[in-house]
């Protein structure tokens, strides 16, 4: 392994990336987590870049970081918090089995990818990389992006209905 | 001579009795009970005609019957017989003996049955059906087969004990369910084992296919699952035997249950773990049957002592009959694990003997609480004043169960020692300890019923009467007989010893 | 030559999972349980994009796919916080504690 | 001598007779006993006479058929057999016809002649067993006849105690027995006596196994025989019917212990050791029981320990070779010891009281019972010219000439006390005042005196088939054709003729002066010393040292195996079926409803077994 810009670079948005996370863990205030965890949605679009993923990158700003944050903070605004953010106590058993599952989960996983490496083949990913996700989108995958309208048409459709049948009930409890 | 379907008409010649109990009216007492004992009869007549043809030179192989039953597998397997359950039923010598013995005891006990005193129906078909069970384990010449039957005796046994049973018949009827569905389920694993790996649940079948170098399988059996598969095997009949640690619910199920049903238990059922053990134990797995017979002596000790100081101290006549049960059925393990002609033998000569004495004894506890309503030793005393003919048979009981010469117990315990002293001097020694335990509990107990000083309460009660003479007499009879002549049960025996022994190689 | 190995990449997903994962499953708020699940789908994200570079045939799927998943992602956060206000309107409470109507 | 083997079938066939129709047939039952004891006794006769001229025969057949192995049951007339036979049958005639009388009124009479024809059957047949199985058979059915007579008066606790006590105590003994013989089964291949003899001869067997065996034979013999340390049940023995005692505790059945060593004598004579140790507890028990009679004051039991001691006489003849001085003691043993319970049956007959010390001065009311009773006395003290003398000197004489020369003192010392404890019974009980009131003393019935007229006499001649003056035509006879079992009669310094007679005169001059001259006062040793006078008076405390050692040890074994059982096996069950249950309310517990706990609980499940296929490489 060299010491290359890239390297730095690697290591430097995964520190940023796993901060987050821990941070996500860590923090008390909901509004809080959410924002730690924007640094770690940034950090994988830089990610993106290094993997030559540029447009990738750019929709994982976009949706990641703008749209869903902000869809969460407005979630977070729109339900009342209690002043107490604390854990309530209890279920520490059920957390340190956990988190024995989830350290032997990562283990076996990490056991089998700790010395994976493909031989690396010449690639063209970052030439033109919109155009190419476009070709591709456009004529291999055109069934399941057509198919994908529909799932965020039903997404919509469904969160309208799931908010408005509760606010006719409210209406005719009032 | 042709003899097809004899078998199977012996077997389930108990049917017939229940279906006609079935039509007979609930409260027709008398009627029920005379059916009841009737039934049991034609399986009687045709054991012993069975055992007389034996006797006179027929074969047992002309016994044999055979019908494709079950196919497991695709038209492969159809077509190279693998994966069959045929239902197949036939004797050797040994069976022969079983199945005799199962005869006599279940007619005995049916009679004994007088005494029940609550819904008679229900307890004559649930005993015949029980009966059907018994006869089939003994007759089933596969494993599937047997273990069916083995099945059939458990549910009835359970519903006996758990109706008509005493105080705490509940627990115990819950109690033996439970040991011997456990018992039944380990041998479940060890038929489907060889049965998936083999390719059939034929005993003979197995026998020569495990014991050949390269014999056709469809998958291995090495000698460590061989190991296992008898490990497991000494699980579920040690549960029915009973072997230390495993007897606790026996001596639940010997209090418990109703005097007659004790009969068929002890008498028995508790056989069948020890027929498994021979049968299935020393005949499928000869070479790791060998490797355990240290063991099983060693248990055998262990289950004669414990049996025996235990039943030492016991209070009530019924568990120093159960604890003496354990006791005695150390002697059948001792005598396996000696595992020559000596020892075999006289293990089983043990478990035929054994049946005979418990069944007298169980009687008699069942003749003892008809008249006083209690079995506890300190309530009871001099009943030879009052009943003397009843006392005489307890003692002679008790003497056949403390081996005095001249009765059936002698020989089998006399055998069992004298294998094991070839084999294991010492352990035999510690053994014997064994003897003079015996004698000091049953005497204790025995005494502290018939002699001594007469309770008054008891002084009226009447003697052995009527029906009462039959079990008595008959058991009595062949226990001396037994004793006397032991050929007629070494006979029929030879040829099966032959071949068990051939297995081990000795 | 690439500095960095696959499996770098791909403890980075690792490491980011876990957390998600642990998050999801130990954080009273409905509201963190949701971002912890979209946490765990970008881990799987960068593995696809990593795949599509490095794998043993690299090609753009791994792209593609990775823009799907974070389109049916984005779909799941709308019904998702939906759900999450129905249920707050109706126990005007975002603990996931007291969501047990499996029980029952 | 072909039909020999009838000779026990005759008392069975009145055993069985007698179990079935005995209730009607009631006192007329003694009838069918008193015949079939007579037919035996006949034709033991016969056959004894036979065999003074022909050779052994021996009959068997198969019984029991082990694989490859063949195990015989048959009949063996050798010199012992045979001698043993008309012993046996007389004795048992004679107490079949005393029983008649002395049983009289009972009404457990038909039964008690169907045990005593039990008993004479099981006894019968143990001495024509050809091998050790068949003796080992008969050997614990004679056992069971003793129990069951022994525990006649079955209402009495004592007796259900003695006849408990008599069957285990034997029963310790007979399982040395069982392993002995099994022992030599494996080392010659065969149970029968002959084919042992030869392979004992033949070097066949290791020394160390022959000492082995023998010596677990002779736990056997001393289990039966009532010889130290197991002698306890005899004595206590005494609460059956008196003809009881008579038959079995002092003729037949304890004499079988000597018989065994007497048929096996080739096998011990093998074995210095096994001699050896014969030998001491043979004249251990001798003097030991002897001591303990000298204070006892129950008549029956003065007679047990007498008949512990002669046992242990005849005991210490066998081990110091002394074949023909055991065999000789034992049949003129049976016929005075059997004389003297007979005679005290009598006496309590007439007076109903076992204690000494409240009889005295029966000799004039009793005029027929006193003589007959006092010829045993003087038969058993070795008073010159009965047969005692003749045959306690023998085994003084093998015991001396053996070189078991501290034995032979003991022995003497032993003939000492004898003479003394029988003369002071007799004393006490014939001589001087009656020491309590005592109305209607008679004399028995002439069923019950003729009996004894018939033992007294051979209690008078017996000895004279085998004495250093006219021949010792009996020992000769033993022994023929068959060097094993020594000389018909060996040689010994004259002087201790004398030495014997001195002491039995000497015992008998004591008990004189103590007890019917008082010129020494009674409570000469019990004034003296205390302490030792307790301590025999009680047995030397054995039965308590039995109940605090080996009873306790049992209980204590049974107690503790009762909480293994509880806390143990019951514990394991208990265990089984908590964790059962444990398991069953967490599963309980864990569905309560959230996805969170779900989840965790699926994700955890998917962890273990990646990381199970993780270590075991993919394959389980």
């Amino acid at each position: 392994m060299t010491l290359t810009g890239e390297f730095f670079a690697f290591m430097s948005l995964a520190l940023v990336a796993v901060i987050g996370g821990v941070l996500l863990l860590n923090l008390t205030k909901v509004v809080h987590m959410v924002v730690a965890l924007v640094f770690t949605f940034v950090s994988i679009a830089g990610i993106y870049v290094l993997l030559s993923a540029e447009f990738l990158a750019v929709v994982q700003v976009m949706i990641y970081s703008g749209a869903i944050t902000i869809m969460m903070l407005f979630g977070i605004m729109l339900t009342r918090h209690h002043g107490d953010e604390a854990e309530p106590k209890g279920g520490t058993l059920r957390r340190l089995f956990l988190l024995v599952g989830v350290l032997g989960f990562g283990a076996a996983v990490y056991f089998g990818i700790y010395d994976l490496d493909f031989e690396a083949v010449p690639n063209t990913l970052h030439e033109n990389n919109t155009e190419q996700i476009g070709i591709s989108l456009f004529s291999h995958y055109i069934i399941p992006f057509e198919l994908t309208s529909v799932i965020l048409l039903a997404a919509l459709v469904g969160a309208i209905v799931l908010a408005r049948r509760d606010d006719e009930k409210e209406g005719d409890q009032e | 001579m042709e003899f097809n379907y004899f078998l199977s008409l012996l077997v389930f010649s108990p049917l017939l009795g229940i279906l006609l109990l079935a039509f007979m009216p609930k409260t027709n007492e008398s009627g029920i009970k005379m059916l009841g004992v009737l039934a049991t009869l034609p399986s009687l007549v045709l054991a012993l005609l069975a055992y007389f043809s034996y006797r006179g030179g027929s074969d047992l192989a002309n016994f044999s019957e055979k019908f494709r039953w079950i196919q497991f597998g695709g038209q492969g397997a159809e077509q190279s017989g693998m994966f069959t359950v045929n239902y197949e039923l036939g004797i050797d010598g040994f069976g022969l003996v079983m199945v005799v013995l199962t005869a006599v005891i279940a007619t005995l006990a049916a009679i004994a049955s007088f005494h029940i005193k609550k819904e008679w129906k229900g307890y004559y078909m649930l005993f015949l059906l029980l009966e059907i069970g018994m006869l089939g384990v003994f007759t089933a010449q596969n494993l599937i087969l047997f273990f069916l039957f083995f099945e059939i005796t458990l549910i009835p046994m359970f519903f006996l004990i758990g109706k008509w049973g005493y105080y705490e018949k509940e627990k115990a009827a819950y109690s033996f369910l439970i040991y011997n569905g456990l018992g039944s389920a380990v041998l479940l694993i060890v038929i489907m084992v060889l049965f998936s790996r083999t390719g059939t649940s034929n005993i003979d079948m197995l026998r020569v296919i495990l014991n050949t170098e390269n014999a056709p399988m469809f998958a291995p059996i090495s000698e460590s699952l061989k190991m296992g598969l008898l490990v497991a095997l000494l699980v579920a009949f040690g549960v029915k035997l009973p072997i230390f640690p495993l007897h606790s619910w026996m001596l639940r199920v010997h209090v418990e249950a109703p005097p007659s049903i004790v009969m068929i238990h002890s008498g028995i059922l508790l056989k069948i773990g020890a027929f498994g053990l021979i049968r299935f134990g020393m005949g499928i797995f000869p070479e790791q049957f060998a490797d355990l017979a240290v063991l099983l002596a060693v248990l055998g000790v262990i289950n004669l002592l414990y049996g025996a100081f235990l039943a030492f101290i016991q209070t009530d006549f019924k568990m120093v009959l159960a604890y003496s049960s354990i006791s005695h059925m150390g002697i059948v393990l001792i005598g396996l694990g000696a595992l020559n002609e000596a020892g075999i033998q006289g293990a089983i000569f043990q478990v035929v003997s054994h049946g005979l004495i418990s069944a007298l004894l169980f009687f008699l506890v069942g003749v003892l609480y008809e008249r006083t309503h209690t079995t506890t030793l300190a309530n009871l005393g001099g009943m030879a004043k009052g009943m003397p003919l009843a006392s005489g048979f307890l003692l002679a009981g008790a003497m056949a169960s403390l081996g005095l010469p001249g009765m059936s117990g002698f020989v089998s315990e006399f055998m069992a020692f004298l294998g094991l002293f070839e084999e294991m001097p010492v352990l035999a020694a510690v053994g014997a300890l064994g003897i003079i335990m015996t004698a000091v509990y049953l005497l204790r107990a025995v005494l502290a019923i018939t002699y001594g000083k007469a309770e008054r309460e008891f002084v009226g009660v009447s003697d052995i009467r009527s029906f009462e003479w039959a079990p008595v007499l008959v058991l009595i009879g062949l226990i001396v007989l037994i004793g006397v002549y032991p050929a007629v049960l070494s006979e029929p025996l030879q040829a099966t010893l032959e071949t068990i022994l051939m297995g081990i190689g000795g | 030559m690439s500095s960095v190995p696959v499996s770098a990449y791909l403890a980075l997903a690792l490491i980011l999972f876990c957390i998600g994962l642990y998050g999801a499953l130990t954080k009273k708020n409905t509201v963190i349980v949701l971002i912890s699940i979209e946490l765990m789908l970008n881990a799987v994200n960068i593995n696809l994009v990593t795949f599509s570079k490095y794998g043993a045939n690299p090609s753009i799927t791994g792209q593609v796919f990775a823009l799907f998943s974070i389109a049916v992602a984005a779909a799941e956060v709308a019904v998702g916080l939906a759900i999450l206000i129905s249920l707050y309107r109706n126990r005007r409470s975002v603990n996931i504690d007291e969501v047990n109507q499996l029980k029952n | 001598m072909e039909n020999a083997w009838l000779i026990p079938l005759f008392p069975l066939v009145s055993f069985l007779f007698l179990l079935l129709f005995g209730k009607r047939l009631k006192e007329a039952s003694a009838f069918v006993g008193i015949l079939a004891t007579l037919a035996s006794l006949v034709y033991s006769i016969l056959v004894l006479l036979e065999r003074l001229e022909s050779p052994t025969h021996k009959a068997e057949a198969v019984w029991l058929t082990i694989g490859n192995l063949e195990l015989t049951a048959g009949f063996e007339v050798n010199q012992l057999n045979a001698l043993m036979l008309v012993i046996v049958s007389l004795v048992s005639f004679l107490v079949h016809t005393y029983s008649k009388g002395y049983m009289h009124g009972d009404e457990r009479f038909p039964v008690f002649y169907a045990y005593l024809g039990l008993f004479t059957f099981a006894m019968l047949g143990l001495v024509i067993s050809p091998n050790l199985l068949q003796t080992y058979i008969f050997w614990e059915l004679v056992g069971v006849g003793s129990f069951l007579l022994i525990g006649f008066y079955f209402y009495k606790e004592s007796a259900k105690a003695a006849a408990k006590k008599a069957f285990i105590m034997t029963r310790i003994g007979d399982v040395g027995l069982l392993i002995g013989m099994i022992l030599l089964f494996w080392q010659t291949g065969s149970f029968e006596y002959d084919e042992i003899f030869a392979a004992v001869e033949e070097g066949a067997i290791s020394g160390t196994m022959i000492t082995l065996t023998a010596i677990l034979i002779f736990i056997g013999a001393v289990g039966k025989s009532g010889q130290f340390p197991l002698h306890t049940w005899l004595p206590d023995a005494m609460e059956g019917p008196t003809p009881v005692s008579a038959l079995i505790h002092a003729a037949t059945m304890v004499a079988a212990g000597v018989y065994l060593v007497a048929s096996l004598f080739p096998l011990f004579n093998a074995s210095e050791t096994a001699m050896l140790t014969v030998a001491i507890i043979g004249a251990f028990t001798a003097i030991f029981a002897a001591s303990i009679g000298l204070v006892q004051n129950d008549i029956k039991r003065v007679l047990a320990y007498s008949t512990v001691s002669q046992l242990g006489y005849m005991m210490l003849a066998l081990g110091s070779a002394g074949y023909v001085a055991g065999v000789f003691h034992l049949m003129t043993h049976a016929f005075f010891k059997a004389l003297l319970f007979l005679a005290a049956g009598s006496v309590i007959h007439a007076v109903h009281t076992q204690d000494i010390e409240k009889m005295g001065g029966l000799w004039k009311k009793l005029t027929f019972t006193g003589p007959l009773f006092l010829i045993g006395t003087l038969a058993i003290s070795g008073v010159p010219l009965f047969s005692g003398f003749f045959s306690k000197d023998e085994i003084l004489i093998a015991a001396w000439a053996h070189g078991n020369y501290g034995l032979f003192w003991l022995a003497v010392i032993a003939a000492f006390f004898t003479a003394f404890y029988m003369f002071r019974l007799f004393f006490m009980v014939f001589t001087g005042e009656a020491r309590s009131e005592m109305k209607n003393v008679h004399e028995s019935p002439s069923v019950m005196t003729l009996p004894m007229l018939v033992l007294a006499v051979l209690a008078v001649v017996a000895g004279y088939v085998n004495t250093p003056w006219f021949g010792a035509f009996l020992g000769d006879w033993l022994v023929e054709g068959n060097e094993a079992l020594g000389h018909g009669h060996i040689a010994g310094p004259g002087w201790i003729m004398i030495v014997a007679t001195a002491v039995s005169l000497l015992g008998i001059l004591l008990a004189w002066m103590m007890y019917s001259k008082n010129s020494i006062s009674r409570d000469w040793l019990s004034s003296r010393a205390p302490i030792a006078y307790g301590v025999v008076k009680n047995k030397y405390y054995i039965d308590e040292i039995y109940n605090q050692s080996v009873v306790f040890a049992t209980k204590a074994i049974s107690l503790f195996l009762r909480f293994i059982e509880l806390f143990v096996v019951e514990g394991l069950v208990k265990l089984t079926t908590a964790t059962v249950q444990a398991l069953g309310k967490t599963g309980a517990k864990i569905q309560n409803g959230q996805v969170q706990t779900y989840g965790t609980i699926a994700f955890v499940g998917l962890a273990v077994l990646m990381v199970i296929y993780a270590l075991t490489g993919g394959y389980l």
